[in-house]
C-alpha cells in the first residue's frame, strides 16, 4: 500500500491513486491458437523482480502509464 | 500534604511531582516502587506499563505527569481487561492528523541525530526531527520512504527522500534469578533518576557504574538479585575464586553494556534513501549465554523453558520464538532478543539475525491509527437531496447512494406500469468516443456489428473480455459518422473507461475517449404517459423511434433522448448536463402530476425488469458467464472478422454447454435469490433474481440451470414446490408496450 | 474569504483532442487551462465558442466538477490533508488525491481553486470541515 | 512460565537422502499436511518435505488463523466443509494441542443487497453441509453485544448477516507442528534450510529436484510452496493462473476477558478476533499492487482500524502491537489449485489465496490420496489446473473476507 509510483504526468503518488493493469506475456513457445488464448486469458509469469507493468493513474490525469516496477521491494 | 495544582493520582495514592517530572519520576520520587524488572526508564523494557485515560500499555517514563492524571499500574501477573464500553466514548476529541513533507527525516536527537539533522540542514534540506524523549516518537518507517510519528498533537506521517534512524543504543537487560524484582534500574535510568533528584536509598551497582550517583560496586560478576518482592541484595560470584557475595541494597543499578537500538534501522534496511547513523547503526556484542532467570518478562519465558523447546528440536530461533512466545508482547524483544540468539549461537549455531523488525515500535491505539483515514466515498447524483425530499431510503449500489424505494413500492410499480414515473438513473456510464478509427475500434472492441448502424439509432450491446466472457452491457448510440456515446451498467461505469482506453491504446487506434458519467445527469421518463408528459415540457412533435436517440430541449433543458427500455413499457432516457438535473426532475414532477407521476427507486426497478428477463449483470451474471451461458448467444456475430474476446468465445463453444440462464415461474411466493434449483432431489442450478410480479401475478426468477446429461429438462423443484422453465419475456413477451 | 463555505458546481468546458491541437489553444479573458493529460483539456470558465485543429475533438460543456477557492493561508490545512506534495511555483496545475477524494488544483499567488467531482463534493466538504455540516 | 509455552511437540530431524518416493517442495501447512496424510492415510513414508527457511515460517506462520467453510460456491462449502471436520478432530488424532477454539463467526452487511447477499450464503452453506444461518440485526446484538449496530450513526449501520457457529481458530504454528511431528514419527523426513533452486527434468518428465544440498530424485515432485510457485512452475515448464500480493494483518496487546466471535464486514473491510493469549487480531484485503515483499504499510493500520473501531468502539482505546505481511498467491478465480499439471511427475497444491491455512487439512488428505492412489478425488477435481483450459472455472465471491 505504502508503494508509490511515478506519473509521468503528475508527478509520485500512492498506489491508492492508481489501478493495476495486467500485461498478458504468453511465452513464446505456446504456438497453438487456443493454447496462447488460454494463457493471454488466465495465466501469468508473475514475475519475481523487475517487471514492466501499466497502471491507470485514475487519481490523476485518468491515463495508462507504463511503468517498470521490482516486485520483490 | 495534597497540594493542589501539583499531584497524580496513582493507584489512588496522591502522587506529587515537579515540573519535566514523568510519571516514573513522580513514582520514584514518592518512594514507591510498583514496578518489577530493571527498569530503563527511556521506553525500551516493558516494566513501568500503566493504564492512563482508559489506554492500556502506557509506559510511565515517557509520560509527562500532569496535574489531575489518573494513573492505574498494570495488573501484576495478567492482562488489562477489555475495555467494556459497547459504545464510542462520547465527548472525547478528534486524535490530530497531519501528512508531512520535507526532504530528510532524523529520528533520535542524541548526538549523532543532532549531527545528521545539522549536516542535512548544511545541504539545504528540508529537516524534520523526532525525538521520543521531546514527545515526538516515531511509530513505524514504511516504504516510500514514510516514517509515522505520534506527536502532542497527534499521528503524523513524513513523506521525505531521505530517512536517517539515529535511535542510539539500548542497555542489555540482566539475565538471572531474582531479574523480575523491583528496583533494579539500568546504569542510564538510575542517572536519570538521580539527577531529577531522586533518592534512590542505597545503591549498589554491578558492571559499569552509573555516573553521578552515589554508590557501592560490587565485585564479580552477576548472579542474581535476592529480596521480597523488592530487592534486597545483590550477589555476585568471584569469576577467580568461585566465592559468591551478597552486597545489600534499597536500588540495584545494572550496567552490562549496551547495543543498538536497532528496530527502526532494521525496519529501514533496504529502503531506498534511508540508514541508520552512530550507535544504532552498530553491533551488539553478544552477551552471554543465559543460565537462569526471566529471559522474557512479556511472555514469562525462563531460560529453563527454552531448553525445554530446543531439547525437543525447535532449534531456530523464529521457532523458539513461536514455540515460547518470547519476544512477543509489549516490548516486542527489545529486553529478550540479545539473550535468545545467544542461547541459539550456543547450540553451536551461528549467532542468529535478530527477528525481523516489524512496525510499530511505539504503541499507538486504533483510535490513533484510524485518525486521517475514511471510510470509502459513496457517490450522489445531483438529484439527492430530492431524493431524500421525498422519503426515499438509499442504499449503496456500485459505488453510488440510490434511492431503493420511495416508501410505496405499489405507487412506483404501478406509475411505471399504468402512468408514468421518472427515475434517476445518473449512475450510468456514459462515454464519448471521437475519432477518425472510431467505427473500427468499436467494431473490434464490441461482439456485435457496428458499422451498419446509422446516425440516430443505439445497439445493445455485450461487453466482453479477452476471456470471452461479459462484464457489462450497455448502449451504443451513433451520433456521427466517427462519433459514438457508449453507455455501461451504474458499477462498471469506472472501470469501462479505463478498460476502453487500454485496448485503444494497444491498438493504436486514432480516437478520443471522453467519460461523461459524473458530468451528465439522466433521468429515466417511462410508462405508457411518458410520451404525453414530455409533449408537456415542449419536447419536439417527433420523438425518437424505439431505440432512437435525438438532441432535443425538454423543459428548457437540452437533452440527449434515448428511447429504449429496461422497464418495458415507453421509456426516454433524457441525458443533460448534471448542473440541470434538479430543473428537469421538478419539471417532470410538476408538469405530470395530474399524470400521477412519481419516481420509483432500485426496489420497483428491480421487479420491472425482471418481469422483462433483462439480465443485470452482476447479479444474473457469473464472472465467467459467456454469452452462450446468458442466452445471449444472439449478441454476439462470429461472422464477424474479429472482436475482442472471439478467439476465447470460439474456444468455449466447441465445449459441451454446462450451465445456462434461465427464467423460471412458480405459483406462490418467490423464494429467495440464491435459493437451490433441484432436479430429482440433485443439485441443479440456483436464483439469481427473483420477485412476486404484481402484474402477472405469479413469482418469476432468473436461475442457472445445470445441464444434465447433456440437456437443460426435468422437473425443477425449489425449496419442494415446482418451478418452470419458461421463455422470457415474462411480460409483454412481443415487445408491444416498448414499441407502441 | 479564504475558507470557502462550500463546493459550487463549476461550469466550464472539456476538450479531448489531439495532443499538438491543444497545445495551440491559448487561454482566454480572465480564463484558465488546466491540462489534465496530454490529450485532455479543462478551460474554466465555460467558453462560448472554441477553435481546435482537430476535426474529431471532443468539446463538451463540463458540468461534472464542483470548485471552491482556498486563499493562500489555507493551503497549510490543505497541504496536511495530501499524501503528495503541492508544487511551489506558480501558477500550477496538479491532481491527485485530497483528504483521500480525487481532486484537480489550480494554484495561483493568492492561493488555489480545488475541483472535485460533483458526485464527491460533499465527502471532500466534510473531510475538510467546510460550513455547517449538520443535517 | 507462561501456559502456551510448547510443551508436547518433539522433532525428529533426519540426514538429507539422495531419493525418495516423493518430494514436497515446502514445508508449511500444505505441503506437511500432504506428508502426514501420506504416512497415516497410506502408509507412504519414503517422503521428503523440503523447505527453504524453518517450517510454517511462510504463509502458515502469518495468517489470521479462521477456519471456517462458509463460501459462495457448493465445491468449495464441500471442500471447506472437509476441512473444518478434520480440523476438530486434528487434537484428538495427533495427541497435540492446536488451541482449537469453536468461536463461531459473524458476517456484517450494511444494506439490502449485502443482506440478500448472506441471505444467499447461508442457503448454499446449509444445502452442502456447512452451519450457516441468516441474522437480523437484533440477533448480531445478541450474539455479538459489542458491535455498534448504528455503527456510530454512520452510512454502515448493520442490517444483517450470516452466523457460522462451526467457525474456529487454531494457532498456525502447532497445525504445522503437530503435522510435521507426526509425520515425522512415522519416517517422514522434514528437511529446513533446505532450498530447491531447479527441476530436474531430463524429458518431459520431472524426476526430481535440485537443493544447495545437492540433487534429490523423486517419484513425484509436489509443489506446496507458497510465494514463489509461479517461479518453481515456471522450472517445470508450467504456467499458472497465479498473482502474488500482500496480504497485512495486525495485533494490539493482550487484554483479558473474552471476545468470542469472528466478526467480519466484507463491504467496510475488516474482521478481527481475540487469539488465546488476548491479542485481538485484525486483516482486511490483499494490497492492490502484485508483491512478494513482507513489508508492512501504515495505510493499512489505518484503513484497517477504522471500520473496526466504527464499528467496534471498544476497540478504539486498544494499543496496536505488531503488525505484519504474507504474500499470498491469489489465483484468478479466487478457488485453489490441486492436482496434475500437464507434466508428468510435477503436482501442485496451490492458489492458497487468503484462504489457505482454512484448506489444510483437507488439502492435503485429498492430495495425498491423489499421489498414493493416483488418480484426483471427487472432492477435489473440481480444482484442477485444467478448469481454465476446460472453462469451469471455481469463481467464489464468498471465497475472501475482505476483498471483492
Amino acid at each position: 500500500m505504502a508503494l508509490r509510483l511515478h506519473c509521468p504526468h503528475c508527478g509520485v503518488r500512492p498506489v491508492d491513486e492508481w489501478v493495476y493493469g495486467e500485461v498478458p506475456d504468453p511465452p513464446d513457445h505456446l504456438t497453438g491458437a487456443d493454447e496462447r488464448d488460454v494463457d493471454r486469458g488466465f495465466m501469468m509469469s508473475n514475475t519475481e523482480g523487475a517487471k514492466q507493468e501499466r497502471w491507470f493513474h485514475a487519481g490523476g490525469c485518468g491515463r495508462w502509464q507504463a511503468i517498470e516496477r521490482d516486485t520483490t521491494i | 500534604m495534597t497540594r493542589p495544582g501539583k499531584v497524580i493520582d496513582f493507584d489512588g495514592t496522591q502522587v506529587p511531582f515537579e515540573a519535566g517530572d514523568t510519571v516514573l519520576t513522580a513514582v520514584f520520587r514518592a518512594g514507591l516502587r510498583p514496578w518489577g524488572g530493571c527498569l530503563c526508564a527511556d521506553g525500551d523494557c516493558p516494566y513501568c506499563l500503566v493504564t492512563l485515560g482508559g489506554v492500556s500499555y502506557v509506559r510511565a517514563c515517557r509520560t509527562s505527569a500532569v496535574e489531575g492524571m489518573k494513573v492505574a499500574s498494570h495488573p501484576s501477573g495478567g492482562y488489562p481487561p477489555l475495555p467494556s464500553s459497547t459504545r464510542a466514548p462520547t465527548g472525547e476529541s478528534a486524535v490530530g492528523f497531519e501528512m508531512v513533507h520535507c526532504d530528510t527525516v532524523v529520528i533520535g536527537q542524541g548526538r549523532s541525530g543532532r549531527e545528521a539533522a545539522a549536516e542535512a540542514e548544511e545541504r539545504g534540506r528540508r529537516v524534520v526531527t523526532l525525538d521520543a524523549r521531546a514527545g515526538t516518537e516515531a511509530v513505524g518507517v514504511y516504504p516510500g520512504p514514510e516514517v509515522v510519528a505520534r506527536t502532542p498533537e497527534g499521528m503524523a506521517r513524513i513523506f521525505s527522500e531521505e530517512v536517517v534512524v539515529a535511535t542510539g543504543s539500548v542497555e542489555v537487560q540482566p539475565v538471572c534469578p531474582g531479574n523480575q524484582l523491583a528496583g533494579i534500574l539500568t546504569r542510564r535510568a538510575a542517572e536519570g533518576l538521580a539527577a531529577s533528584g531522586v533518592d534512590l536509598g542505597r545503591v549498589v551497582s554491578v558492571g559499569r557504574p552509573p555516573e553521578g550517583v552515589g554508590h557501592e560496586p560490587a565485585q564479580g560478576r552477576l548472579v542474581g538479585f535476592e529480596g521480597e518482592g523488592v530487592v534486597r541484595r545483590v550477589v555476585t560470584r568471584d569469576e577467580e575464586t568461585g566465592a559468591e557475595r551478597a552486597y545489600p541494597c534499597d536500588t540495584a543499578v545494572v550496567g552490562l553494556g549496551s547495543g543498538p537500538r536497532d528496530t527502526l534501522a532494521r525496519m529501514a534496511h533496504g529502503l531506498p534513501g534511508a540508514r541508520a547513523v552512530g550507535s544504532a547503526a552498530g553491533h551488539l556484542d553478544r552477551p552471554p549465554v543465559p543460565e537462569a532467570g526471566v529471559v522474557c518478562p512479556c511472555s514469562e519465558v525462563t531460560v529453563d523453558d527454552l531448553r525445554s523447546v530446543w531439547d525437543r528440536g525447535f532449534h531456530e530461533l523464529e521457532l523458539i520464538k513461536r514455540s515460547t512466545l518470547a519476544g512477543t508482547g509489549a516490548c516486542q524483544g527489545a529486553v529478550c532478543m540479545p539473550h535468545v540468539r545467544s542461547f541459539v549461537a550456543a547450540g553451536g549455531q551461528e549467532l542468529p539475525p535478530s527477528f525481523t523488525a516489524r512496525p510499530v515500535v511505539t504503541q499507538i491505539t486504533m483510535g490513533e491509527a484510524a485518525a486521517g483515514w475514511y471510510h470509502h466515498p459513496d457517490r450522489r447524483t445531483a438529484l439527492h437531496d430530492e431524493h431524500l425530499a421525498l422519503g426515499a431510503r438509499m442504499e449503496r449500489s456500485g459505488g453510488w447512494l440510490r434511492p431503493w424505494t420511495y416508501g410505496d413500492a405499489d405507487r412506483e410499480y404501478w406509475a411505471v406500469r399504468s402512468g408514468v414515473s421518472i427515475c434517476d438513473v445518473s449512475t450510468l456510464g456514459k462515454i464519448l468516443v471521437s475519432g477518425p478509427d472510431a467505427d473500427a475500434f468499436l467494431e473490434r472492441i464490441y461482439p456485435t456489428c457496428i458499422s451498419p448502424l446509422r446516425p440516430g439509432r443505439a445497439k445493445y450491446v455485450l461487453v466482453l473480455d479477452e476471456r470471452g466472457y461479459v462484464f457489462d452491457d450497455g448502449l451504443v448510440c451513433r451520433e456521427g459518422a466517427n462519433r459514438f456515446l457508449l453507455t455501461s451498467t451504474s458499477a462498471g461505469a469506472g472501470h469501462f473507461e479505463m478498460w476502453l482506453s487500454d485496448w485503444a491504446e494497444a491498438w493504436k487506434v486514432d480516437v478520443r475517449i471522453l467519460d461523461r458519467t459524473a458530468s451528465w445527469g439522466a433521468i429515466n421518463v417511462t410508462g405508457p404517459r411518458s410520451g404525453e408528459l414530455l409533449s408537456r415540457l415542449g419536447a419536439a412533435d417527433w420523438l425518437p423511434p424505439f431505440m432512437g436517440h435525438t438532441e432535443m430541449e425538454v423543459a428548457g433543458v437540452a437533452c440527449r433522448v434515448m428511447r429504449l427500455s429496461f422497464t418495458g413499457e415507453i421509456s426516454y432516457e433524457l441525458h443533460h448536463q448534471a448542473s440541470e438535473s434538479r430543473h428537469l426532475w421538478h419539471a417532470l414532477m410538476e408538469s405530470g402530476a395530474d399524470l400521477g407521476v412519481w419516481p420509483h427507486g432500485l426496489e420497483v426497478l428491480e421487479e420491472l425488469r425482471l418481469e422483462k428477463g433483462h439480465i443485470l449483470v452482476g447479479v444474473d451474471s457469473l464472472p465467467d458467464s459467456t454469452p452462450r451461458r446468458l442466452g445471449h448467444g444472439w449478441a454476439v456475430r462470429m461472422d464477424k472478422a474479429d472482436f475482442l474476446g472471439k478467439p476465447a468465445v470460439a474456444r468455449t463453444s466447441r465445449m459441451e454447454l454446462d450451465r445456462l440462464l434461465v427464467g423460471l415461474e412458480m405459483d406462490g411466493g418467490p423464494p429467495p435469490q440464491g435459493a437451490i434449483l433441484r432436479v430429482k432431489g440433485d443439485y441443479a442450478g440456483f436464483v439469481t433474481s427473483t420477485t412476486w410480479s404484481r402484474v402477472l401475478g405469479r413469482s418469476v426468477m432468473l436461475a442457472w440451470l445445470y445441464a444434465r446429461d447433456g440437456a437443460f429438462a426435468g422437473d425443477i423443484l425449489i425449496d419442494g414446490r415446482p418451478a418452470r422453465k419458461v421463455a422470457v419475456p415474462f411480460y409483454d413477451p412481443e415487445g408491444s408496450r416498448v414499441r407502441a | 474569504m479564504s475558507v470557502p463555505e462550500r463546493f459550487e458546481r463549476l461550469e466550464a468546458t472539456r476538450i479531448v483532442a489531439d495532443p499538438g491541437a491543444l497545445d495551440g489553444i491559448e487561454s482566454p479573458d480572465d480564463g484558465r487551462l488546466m491540462r489534465l493529460a496530454p490529450d485532455d483539456l479543462l478551460v474554466l470558465p465555460a467558453l462560448a465558442r472554441v477553435d481546435v485543429a482537430d476535426r474529431y475533438a471532443i468539446i463538451e460543456p463540463e458540468a461534472g466538477f464542483s470548485a471552491a477557492w482556498f486563499g493562500r493561508s489555507q493551503l497549510a490545512r490543505l497541504q496536511a490533508v495530501s499524501a503528495w506534495e503541492f508544487p511551489r511555483h506558480r501558477p500550477a496545475v496538479a491532481q491527485g488525491h485530497l483528504a483521500g477524494i480525487p481532486v484537480k488544483m489550480l494554484f495561483d499567488e493568492g492561493g488555489v481553486r480545488v475541483l472535485v467531482p460533483a458526485v464527491l463534493a460533499h465527502h471532500l466538504e466534510e473531510r475538510l470541515g467546510l460550513g455547517d455540516r449538520r443535517e | 512460565m507462561n501456559e502456551f509455552i510448547e510443551a508436547q511437540v518433539a522433532f525428529g530431524w533426519e540426514d538429507l537422502r539422495s531419493s525418495y518416493d516423493v518430494v514436497i517442495v515446502g514445508g508449511g501447512g500444505h505441503g506437511l499436511s500432504t506428508a502426514y496424510h501420506l504416512a497415516t492415510r497410506h502408509g507412504m513414508t519414503n517422503v521428503a518435505v523440503l523447505e527453504r527457511g524453518y517450517i510454517g515460517s511462510g504463509n502458515s506462520g502469518r495468517n489470521t488463523t479462521i477456519i471456517r467453510a462458509n463460501y459462495g460456491i457448493p465445491e468449495a462449502v464441500r471442500f471447506y466443509q472437509r476441512s473444518v471436520d478434520l480440523y476438530s478432530r486434528l487434537e484428538e488424532e495427533t495427541g497435540r494441542w492446536i488451541m482449537h477454539d469453536r468461536k463461531g463467526l459473524l458476517w456484517l452487511v450494511h444494506g439490502t443487497p449485502g443482506t440478500r447477499h448472506e441471505r444467499a450464503r447461508s442457503i448454499v452453506n446449509q444445502a452442502f453441509g456447512a452451519d450457516t444461518v441468516y441474522v437480523t440485526p437484533e440477533e448480531v446484538g445478541r450474539i455479538c453485544p459489542e458491535v455498534d449496530l448504528n455503527a456510530g450513526g454512520g452510512e454502515y449501520r448493520v442490517t444483517g448477516g450470516t452466523y457460522s457457529p462451526h467457525a474456529a481458530t487454531a494457532r498456525h504454528d502447532r497445525v504445522v507442528w503437530a503435522l510435521a511431528e507426526g509425520a515425522m514419527k512415522l519416517g517422514v523426513h522434514v528437511h529446513q534450510r533446505t532450498a530447491v533452486t531447479g527441476l530436474l527434468k531430463p524429458g518431459d518428465r520431472v524426476t526430481g529436484v535440485l537443493t544447495d544440498r545437492g540433487p534429490v530424485s523423486a517419484g513425484v515432485v509436489v509443489s506446496a510452496v507458497g510465494g514463489h510457485v509461479s517461479t518453481l512452475a515456471a522450472m517445470a515448464g508450467v504456467r499458472l493462473p497465479i498473482r502474488t500480493h500482500p496480504l497485512q494483518a495486525f495485533v494490539t496487546n493482550h487484554y483479558a476477558g473474552s471476545f468470542r466471535p469472528i466478526v467480519a464486514s466484507a463491504e467496510m473491510g475488516f474482521y478481527v478476533s481475540q487469539t488465546p493469549r488476548g491479542e485481538m487480531l485484525l486483516g482486511a484485503g490483499i494490497d492492490s499492487q502484485p508483491s512478494y515483499s513482507y513489508r508492512s504499510s501504515y495505510e493499512f493500520l489505518s484503513h484497517c482500524s477504522l471500520p473496526a473501531v466504527t464499528l467496534l468502539p471498544f476497540l478504539r482505546n486498544l494499543t496496536i502491537l505488531r503488525q505484519w505481511a504474507g504474500v499470498c498467491d491469489m489465483s484468478v478465480d479466487l478457488s485453489p489449485i490441486m492436482g496434475y499439471t500437464g507434466v508428468d511427475g510435477f503436482l501442485v497444491t496451490t492458489g492458497w489465496g487468503t484462504w489457505g491455512f482454512k484448506g489444510i487439512p483437507a488439502g492435503g488428505e485429498q492430495m495425498a490420496e491423489l499421489i498414493a492412489t493416483d488418480r484426483t478425488p471427487e472432492l477435489i477435481a473440481p480444482f484442477s489446473l485444467n478448469r481454465f483450459k476446460e472453462d469451469r472455472l471455481m469463481f467464489d465471491p464468498g471465497s475472501t473476507g475482505t476483498t471483492h
